[in-house]
């Protein structure tokens, strides 16, 4: 019977510190991030981290929002949906924060949205590119909201300057299929880039950490495309542009604002030379506002931050405005002045919030020569 | 008390609760063969794994050769002169004979001793010497049992503790077996021997232990035993 | 006779449990607290995984690492049903129970598909043993997986989402204790018997004239039904199902939870979901050190007891814990060792 | 036909890999009838091993300013190679040790477990953000690094397929530590008392085997080879993250189990017929089933030869 006993206590114990109520200081202002810091896709979830603490750090800079300190508090989910569903949850019905900040990936912010929308939290997705997370069925979630492009917006944006500006007839694509964002892209790529009159020659997939694409590139080389509009990130990207002059093939890649990051230079070493992708910014952008949020970030971080991270410190800061701009700070009061935003100067681009929760921003061109990314040209929405 | 190359005492085993060695005692006096005989389940063949560290004793010392082995692991016995030829023959079925005579002599590092002895053992078993290099697991019942003695015989022990010798041979490999084990104790070597064939072993033996359900029942020379009603009855089938 | 008292014994638990389930979630609801629901929901869900994955592994000595394949089998087929029926409803009835009738209805199709994959994987079980098996199943597992991520009206790696809120605390808890009455019935049941002679000794049981293949193939389909059972109502609770819930980790977490609980015990199944449930929520806190912990516990705790929180033994025979001495160390080496605890002691058949 | 030459080299370049992580999954195996679950990521920390390595002795790119020399760059890809694959010997042995020995007598799934264990830890510990910063900074963080060039490529195109010196020298590397292994086992007394060990421990030890010290070194040398073929991938494709050894660890798995586990030829037939097995389907077929297809094949194998190409069916002991 002891063991029992000890079990129980045990059991008890856990529980005791699973539901530890928290009370919050009345003069902080809590919001709540949910975010992949271990798992296949710690580095997105850790650099969006890093955005939202560099955020915060400016704005109790300033003296917070309405005269209080802000503050987070950032749960893991491994890069599980269940696990951010409860971690959105855990945030608002225990932590009780203010606004939610996450998740990278749709899937994730999917399993989130629901609870934002039931508990009136407003959530701001930095980088969940698919349609679906801000809709629930037909109608716009009225507390779900997002600082990035959506799929469709970046694909047009590419699909017409490979039709249009580079005088593309054949492209291939190359998608990961174990990533929304990436298939997402794909998809309406294919779609417009048809309608626009050109090719798809050939569509392969790739599963993010595959170490070796070449017989995916085998076959693309085989089809002869103008163009490989591969919509990956950076992490599987270099690597697989490697592999593509390793095979021979001289032809540009083309891809999304995934790629952004250092580490996409650092580990294809001029394999990426010649190729295109879309973005929200770029680093060479000499605005001020840009280059003192790279400055600090290398300082406080080490290494230039990716689009996951400006991406995660602008959703930080259109949650403060609107919180500054809101009457007090309900979920209601802060959800409206969301949608409200307009003309927002993020580090990535100017955020309008429209009618269906999206960023609506104009997004650059960049391409990358003697393995440096140069700013080619501006597209609006 | 020397003499004994082999002295145990008060040795107890556990099996999750049921003793299976109830406070064993015995001795083996150097070059002398002693037999335990018993029913099955008397716990002799726990017994010589006990010895062998196959199992962990509960309680109990073990001294060889005067030293107090009770902590020692099985191949450091091996190395102190204590050869097991375990019950169910222990054959590496996946090993030629040749390797299987070769991992009797792992700590000897004589080279030319050891193809000595293995000539000497394919002389004493011509059959393996036939086999030498097939798998060992083609090999008959018999064969396999010769391999086992002939093995243990490679390390140059200096005792010898055998289970079950004879178990499922022929009369005629039985023998053969027995033969040996004269052949082998009067070159000097101690033999335990465990046995189901009771009679074979008395007359084998100098001494011998009788074991029933965990304890020494009773202890003689191997002719007292033989000659004594109550194991006539029970393990000679009178 | 003896068949209406079976019955009643079945049915026993539920007479019981279910006005509790309801009493506990209407208070709950009255409370107007739902912060602890989804948790809890995942802990429910985390019980009928871990016991149905017992039925395999505990009782059989197999081990399958192929249970998440079977929970996306079921959620995908639940979610498919519930999208389909999302606008409809049975006009006799009101909305709400409208509603949970045919959220029942998908439960039974996720568990009857479920259970038809666990037949493909049940079959290769009959010429494979051991740990050709375990990645046997494991490749099934990333075979649906794979399926699931390349079909369009799966939604791919996005999945489906959208889809209605069904699975309530009732539903999970009837669940988990349906899953508990089977794995009771079958271990105290002559089937049962044969599994543990399975596991025992294979070609024993064999020798004994036990028809261990045919018994194998409906452990691995009642195992794989639960587990489709326990991805519906999880995919109904964070109302959308993608691949990305159906890892190869996640059937490993499942097999974690079992073997920490004691192979072959039902209610060490069950506190080990629970207790690694609410442990990994407790450690939330520490963020990305959170996993490293939970990995040095997991060591800690199987170092410290080998054989699982309750070895083969139940809640209901704890007093034989008092009874049941040390098992013999073999001090050789690892081949021989086999199979885990006391020999012949109690065990979950009952008789001692 | 150049298409399918080039198929071809590509499938045995990644079979290569997975052949060179099978064979200490092998081992391991066949010893201890135990599926080291965190070989995979040992596999990981020899690449890791290597990158810090590379670091501490200054491995410069070819393209720094002046080139390294052939010798020197000869010598500190041997001191990267050695030092790495000692680092994980001692890893390997530090597993068995701590997390494996204790639990020898206890059923099998104990041991899988601590193995899962060892696994979470090893990859979820690489995955913190850094602790130390110099000399190293360690642990990695969860962001991939990117591995130096600690030797040359030379890339050549025969028939208009394209190859490289990584892949010819990954191949040969994989073949000699085959052939070696292969040697140690069957022709050597350490190698007699690993199979002596394998087929009964405790009868082993009965022949003065210390049956310990054998398992231990066996794990010493699955995890050396580990080590080697981090290396060797990793030169080749030069990302490492804390994460990229589970699916190579659960590939060479499959790649150990269609070979016949226990055996070192099936370990490497395995890992080429696995890596060719993909890069046809994915190169011929619709390339996101190649997942999908490895295991097919897999279970197709088995369901023909349920111990796998080169392994024996032994009776189970009763």
């Amino acid at each position: 019977m002891r063991l029992s006993r000890a079990l129980a206590l045990t059991t008890l114990t856990i529980l005791a510190a699973a539901c530890e109520k928290r009370t919050s200081v009345a003069e902080t202002i809590l919001i709540g991030h949910v975010g992949s810091l271990t798992g296949s896709e710690a580095s997105f979830g850790t650099s969006t981290e890093n955005g939202i603490r560099l955020a915060i750090e400016d704005i109790n800079a300033k003296g917070g929002i309405k005269g209080k300190r802000v503050a987070a508090k950032t749960y893991d989910d491994q890069g599980k949906p269940e696990e951010a569903a409860v971690a959105a949850t855990r945030l608002i019905t225990q932590d009780k924060v203010t606004v939610l900040l996450g998740e990278v990936a749709s899937s994730r912010s999917l399993a989130m949205a629901p609870i934002a929308d039931a508990n009136q939290v407003p959530q701001i997705s930095p980088t969940s590119t698919n349609p679906r997370v801000t809709k629930d069925g037909d109608k716009t979630r009225p507390y779900v909201f997002r600082v990035c492009f959506i799929d469709a917006f970046q694909a047009t944006v590419m699909a017409k300057f490979a039709r249009e500006s580079l005088k593309l007839e054949r492209v291939a694509i190359l998608r990961d299929v174990g990533s929304d964002y990436s298939v997402g892209l794909a998809d309406f790529f294919s779609k417009k880039f048809e309608e626009l009159g050109g090719t798809i020659v050939s569509d392969q997939s790739f599963k993010s950490g595959d170490q070796d694409f070449k017989a995916q590139l085998t076959t693309i080389k085989g089809k002869s495309p103008e163009m490989i509009y591969t919509t990956g990130y950076y992490t599987d990207v270099a690597l697989l542009a490697r592999q593509a002059r390793e095979l021979g093939i001289k032809v540009p890649l083309g891809g999304g604002d995934g790629w952004d990051s250092a580490k996409l230079f650092e580990i294809a070493q001029g394999a990426l030379d010649g190729s295109y992708f879309s973005n929200h910014y770029s680093d060479e952008n000499p605005d001020p506002r840009i280059q003192s949020f790279v400055k600090r970030y290398r300082e406080k971080f080490g290494g230039t931050p990716d689009s996951m991270a400006a991406l995660g410190y602008d959703a930080a800061h259109v949650a403060f405005d609107a919180m500054a701009r809101a009457p007090d700070l309900s979920g209601p009061a802060i959800a409206a002045a969301l949608a409200a935003t307009k003309d927002f100067p993020g580090v990535a681009g100017v955020i309008t919030i429209d009618a269906d929760h999206n960023a609506v921003k104009s997004a650059v061109v960049l391409k990358i020569e003697k393995n440096k990314a140069r700013y080619v040209t501006t597209i609006n929405p | 008390m020397s003499g004994n190359i082999l002295e145990v005492s008060d040795l107890r085993v556990d099996y999750g609760g049921i003793q299976a060695l109830r406070g064993v005692s015995l001795a083996v006096p150097e070059g002398q063969v002693v037999a335990l005989i018993g029913a099955n389940g008397a716990g002799k063949t726990t017994t010589l794994r006990a010895l062998s560290k196959m199992l962990r004793p509960t309680t109990g010392t073990v001294r060889f050769l005067g030293e107090d082995v009770t902590r020692l692991q099985s191949h450091q016995l091996v190395a102190r002169g204590m050869a097991h030829a375990p019950e169910g023959r222990g054959i590496f079925l996946n090993l030629t004979v040749r390797e299987n005579l070769e991992l009797g002599a792992y700590l000897r590092r004589d080279r030319a001793g050891i193809a000595a002895d293995a000539d000497k053992n394919y002389a004493l078993f011509p059959i393996l010497a036939e086999r030498r290099d097939q798998v060992s697991g083609t090999l008959s019942g018999g064969e396999q049992q010769m391999l086992a003695v002939a093995r243990a015989l490679m390390s140059r022990p200096k005792l010898l503790l055998l289970d079950e010798p004879s178990l499922g041979l022929a009369p005629q490999v039985v023998q053969r077996i027995f033969q040996v084990l004269r052949e082998v104790s009067e070159s000097g070597v101690s033999l335990l021997l465990v046995e189901q064939n009771a009679h074979k072993a008395l007359q084998l033996a100098h001494r011998a232990y009788v074991l029933e359900t965990g304890n020494i029942f009773m202890t003689g020379t191997g002719q007292e035993l033989l000659a004594s009603p109550e194991v006539r009855k029970a393990y000679l089938g009178e | 006779m003896t068949f209406l008292r079976q019955l009643l014994r079945s049915f026993l638990p539920f007479l019981v449990g279910l006005p509790l389930l309801f009493a506990f979630h209407e208070a709950l609801r009255a409370s107007g607290s739902q912060a602890y629901t989804l948790l809890l929901t995942t802990v429910g869900v985390n019980v009928i995984l871990a016991v149905s994955l017992n039925v395999v592994n505990g009782a059989t000595g197999q081990f399958s690492l192929g249970h998440a394949g079977f929970m996306a089998v079921g959620a995908y087929t639940s979610a498919k049903i519930t999208l389909a029926l999302a606008g409809l409803q049975l006009s006799f009835l009101p909305v709400a129970l409208s509603d949970q009738l045919f959220f029942a209805l998908a439960l039974a199709a996720a568990m009857a598909v479920a259970g038809l994959a666990g037949v493909l994987v049940g079959l290769p079980s009959l010429r494979l043993r051991g740990d050709y098996l375990a990645i046997v199943t494991l490749g099934f597992g990333e075979i649906i997986r794979s399926v699931i991520e390349n079909m369009k009206s799966l939604g791919q790696a996005t999945g489906l989402s959208g889809l209605p809120l069904r699975t309530n605390l009732v539903w999970v808890g009837a669940g988990a204790l349906a899953t508990v009455v089977m794995a009771r019935r079958l271990s105290v049941s002559t089937q049962g018997r044969a599994l543990f002679a399975i596991r025992e000794d294979e070609v024993a049981a064999e020798a004994m004239g036990v028809d261990t293949t045919g018994y194998k193939v409906r452990a691995f389909v009642i195992s794989a039904a639960y587990a489709g059972l326990a991805g519906a109502l999880i995919s109904h609770a964070i109302l959308l199902a993608t691949p990305r819930m159906f890892t190869f980790v996640r059937s490993i977490e499942v097999v974690v939870m079992i073997v920490l609980g004691g192979l072959g015990s039902i209610t060490g199944s069950v506190l080990s979901a629970v207790v690694l449930t609410l442990g990994l929520e407790a450690l939330r806190e520490f963020q990305a050190y959170r996993m490293v912990v939970y990995a040095a516990l997991l060591i800690a705790l199987m170092l410290l007891r080998p054989q699982g929180i309750f070895g083969t033994h139940e809640l209901w025979d704890l007093k034989l814990f008092k009874r049941g001495g040390r098992k013999p160390t073999a001090a050789g080496g690892p081949g021989a060792a086999g199979g885990p605890a006391a020999p012949g002691a109690a065990g979950a058949g009952g008789t001692p | 036909m150049t298409e399918f030459l080039q198929h071809l080299v590509n499938g045995l370049s990644v079979g290569t890999i997975y052949a060179l992580v099978a064979l200490g999954y092998t081992m391991v195996y066949g010893v201890l009838k135990l599926i080291n679950f965190a070989h995979g990521d040992v596999y990981m920390v020899g690449a890791f091993a290597g990158y810090y390595l590379s670091d501490l002795v200054g491995v410069r790119p070819p393209w720094a300013d002046p080139p390294p020399g052939a010798g020197e760059t000869f010598v500190k890809a041997t001191i990267v190679t050695m030092g790495s694959m000692i680092i994980c010997g001692l890893l390997g042995y530090l597993i068995e040790r701590f997390a494996y020995r204790p639990l020898r007598h206890q059923a099998r799934l104990t041991a899988l477990i601590t193995a899962i264990g060892v696994s979470f830890l090893l990859e979820f510990g690489f995955q913190l953000s850094p602790l130390v910063r110099s000399p190293i900074e360690f642990p990695p963080g969860p962001s991939p690094r990117v591995f130096p060039a600690l030797l040359a490529r030379d890339g050549y195109e025969v028939l208009g397929v394209n190859l490289s010196n990584y892949d010819i020298i990954g191949l040969l590397v994989a073949l000699g530590l085959m052939l070696g292994l292969q040697w140690i086992v069957y022709r050597t007394r350490f190698g007699t008392a690993m199979r002596a060990v394998s087929f009964d421990s405790q009868v082993a030890g009965l022949m003065g085997i210390p049956v310990n010290r054998i398992i231990s070194w066996t794990f010493v040398l699955g995890s050396a080879l580990a080590a080697a073929a981090g290396i060797i991938n990793a030169v080749s494709r030069p990302r490492i993250e804390p994460l990229f050894g589970l699916m190579a660890g659960l590939k060479a798995f499959v790649a150990a189990v269609l070979g016949g586990i226990g055996s070192v030829p099936g370990a490497m037939v395995g890992g080429l017929v696995l890596g060719l097995a993909e890069e046809y389907v994915a190169g011929y077929t619709d390339s996101s089933y190649r997942d999908a297809i490895a295991f097919t094949v897999l279970i197709l194998v088995l369901l023909v030869r349920p111990a796998g190409l080169f392994g024996r069916l032994t009776v189970e002991k009763v």
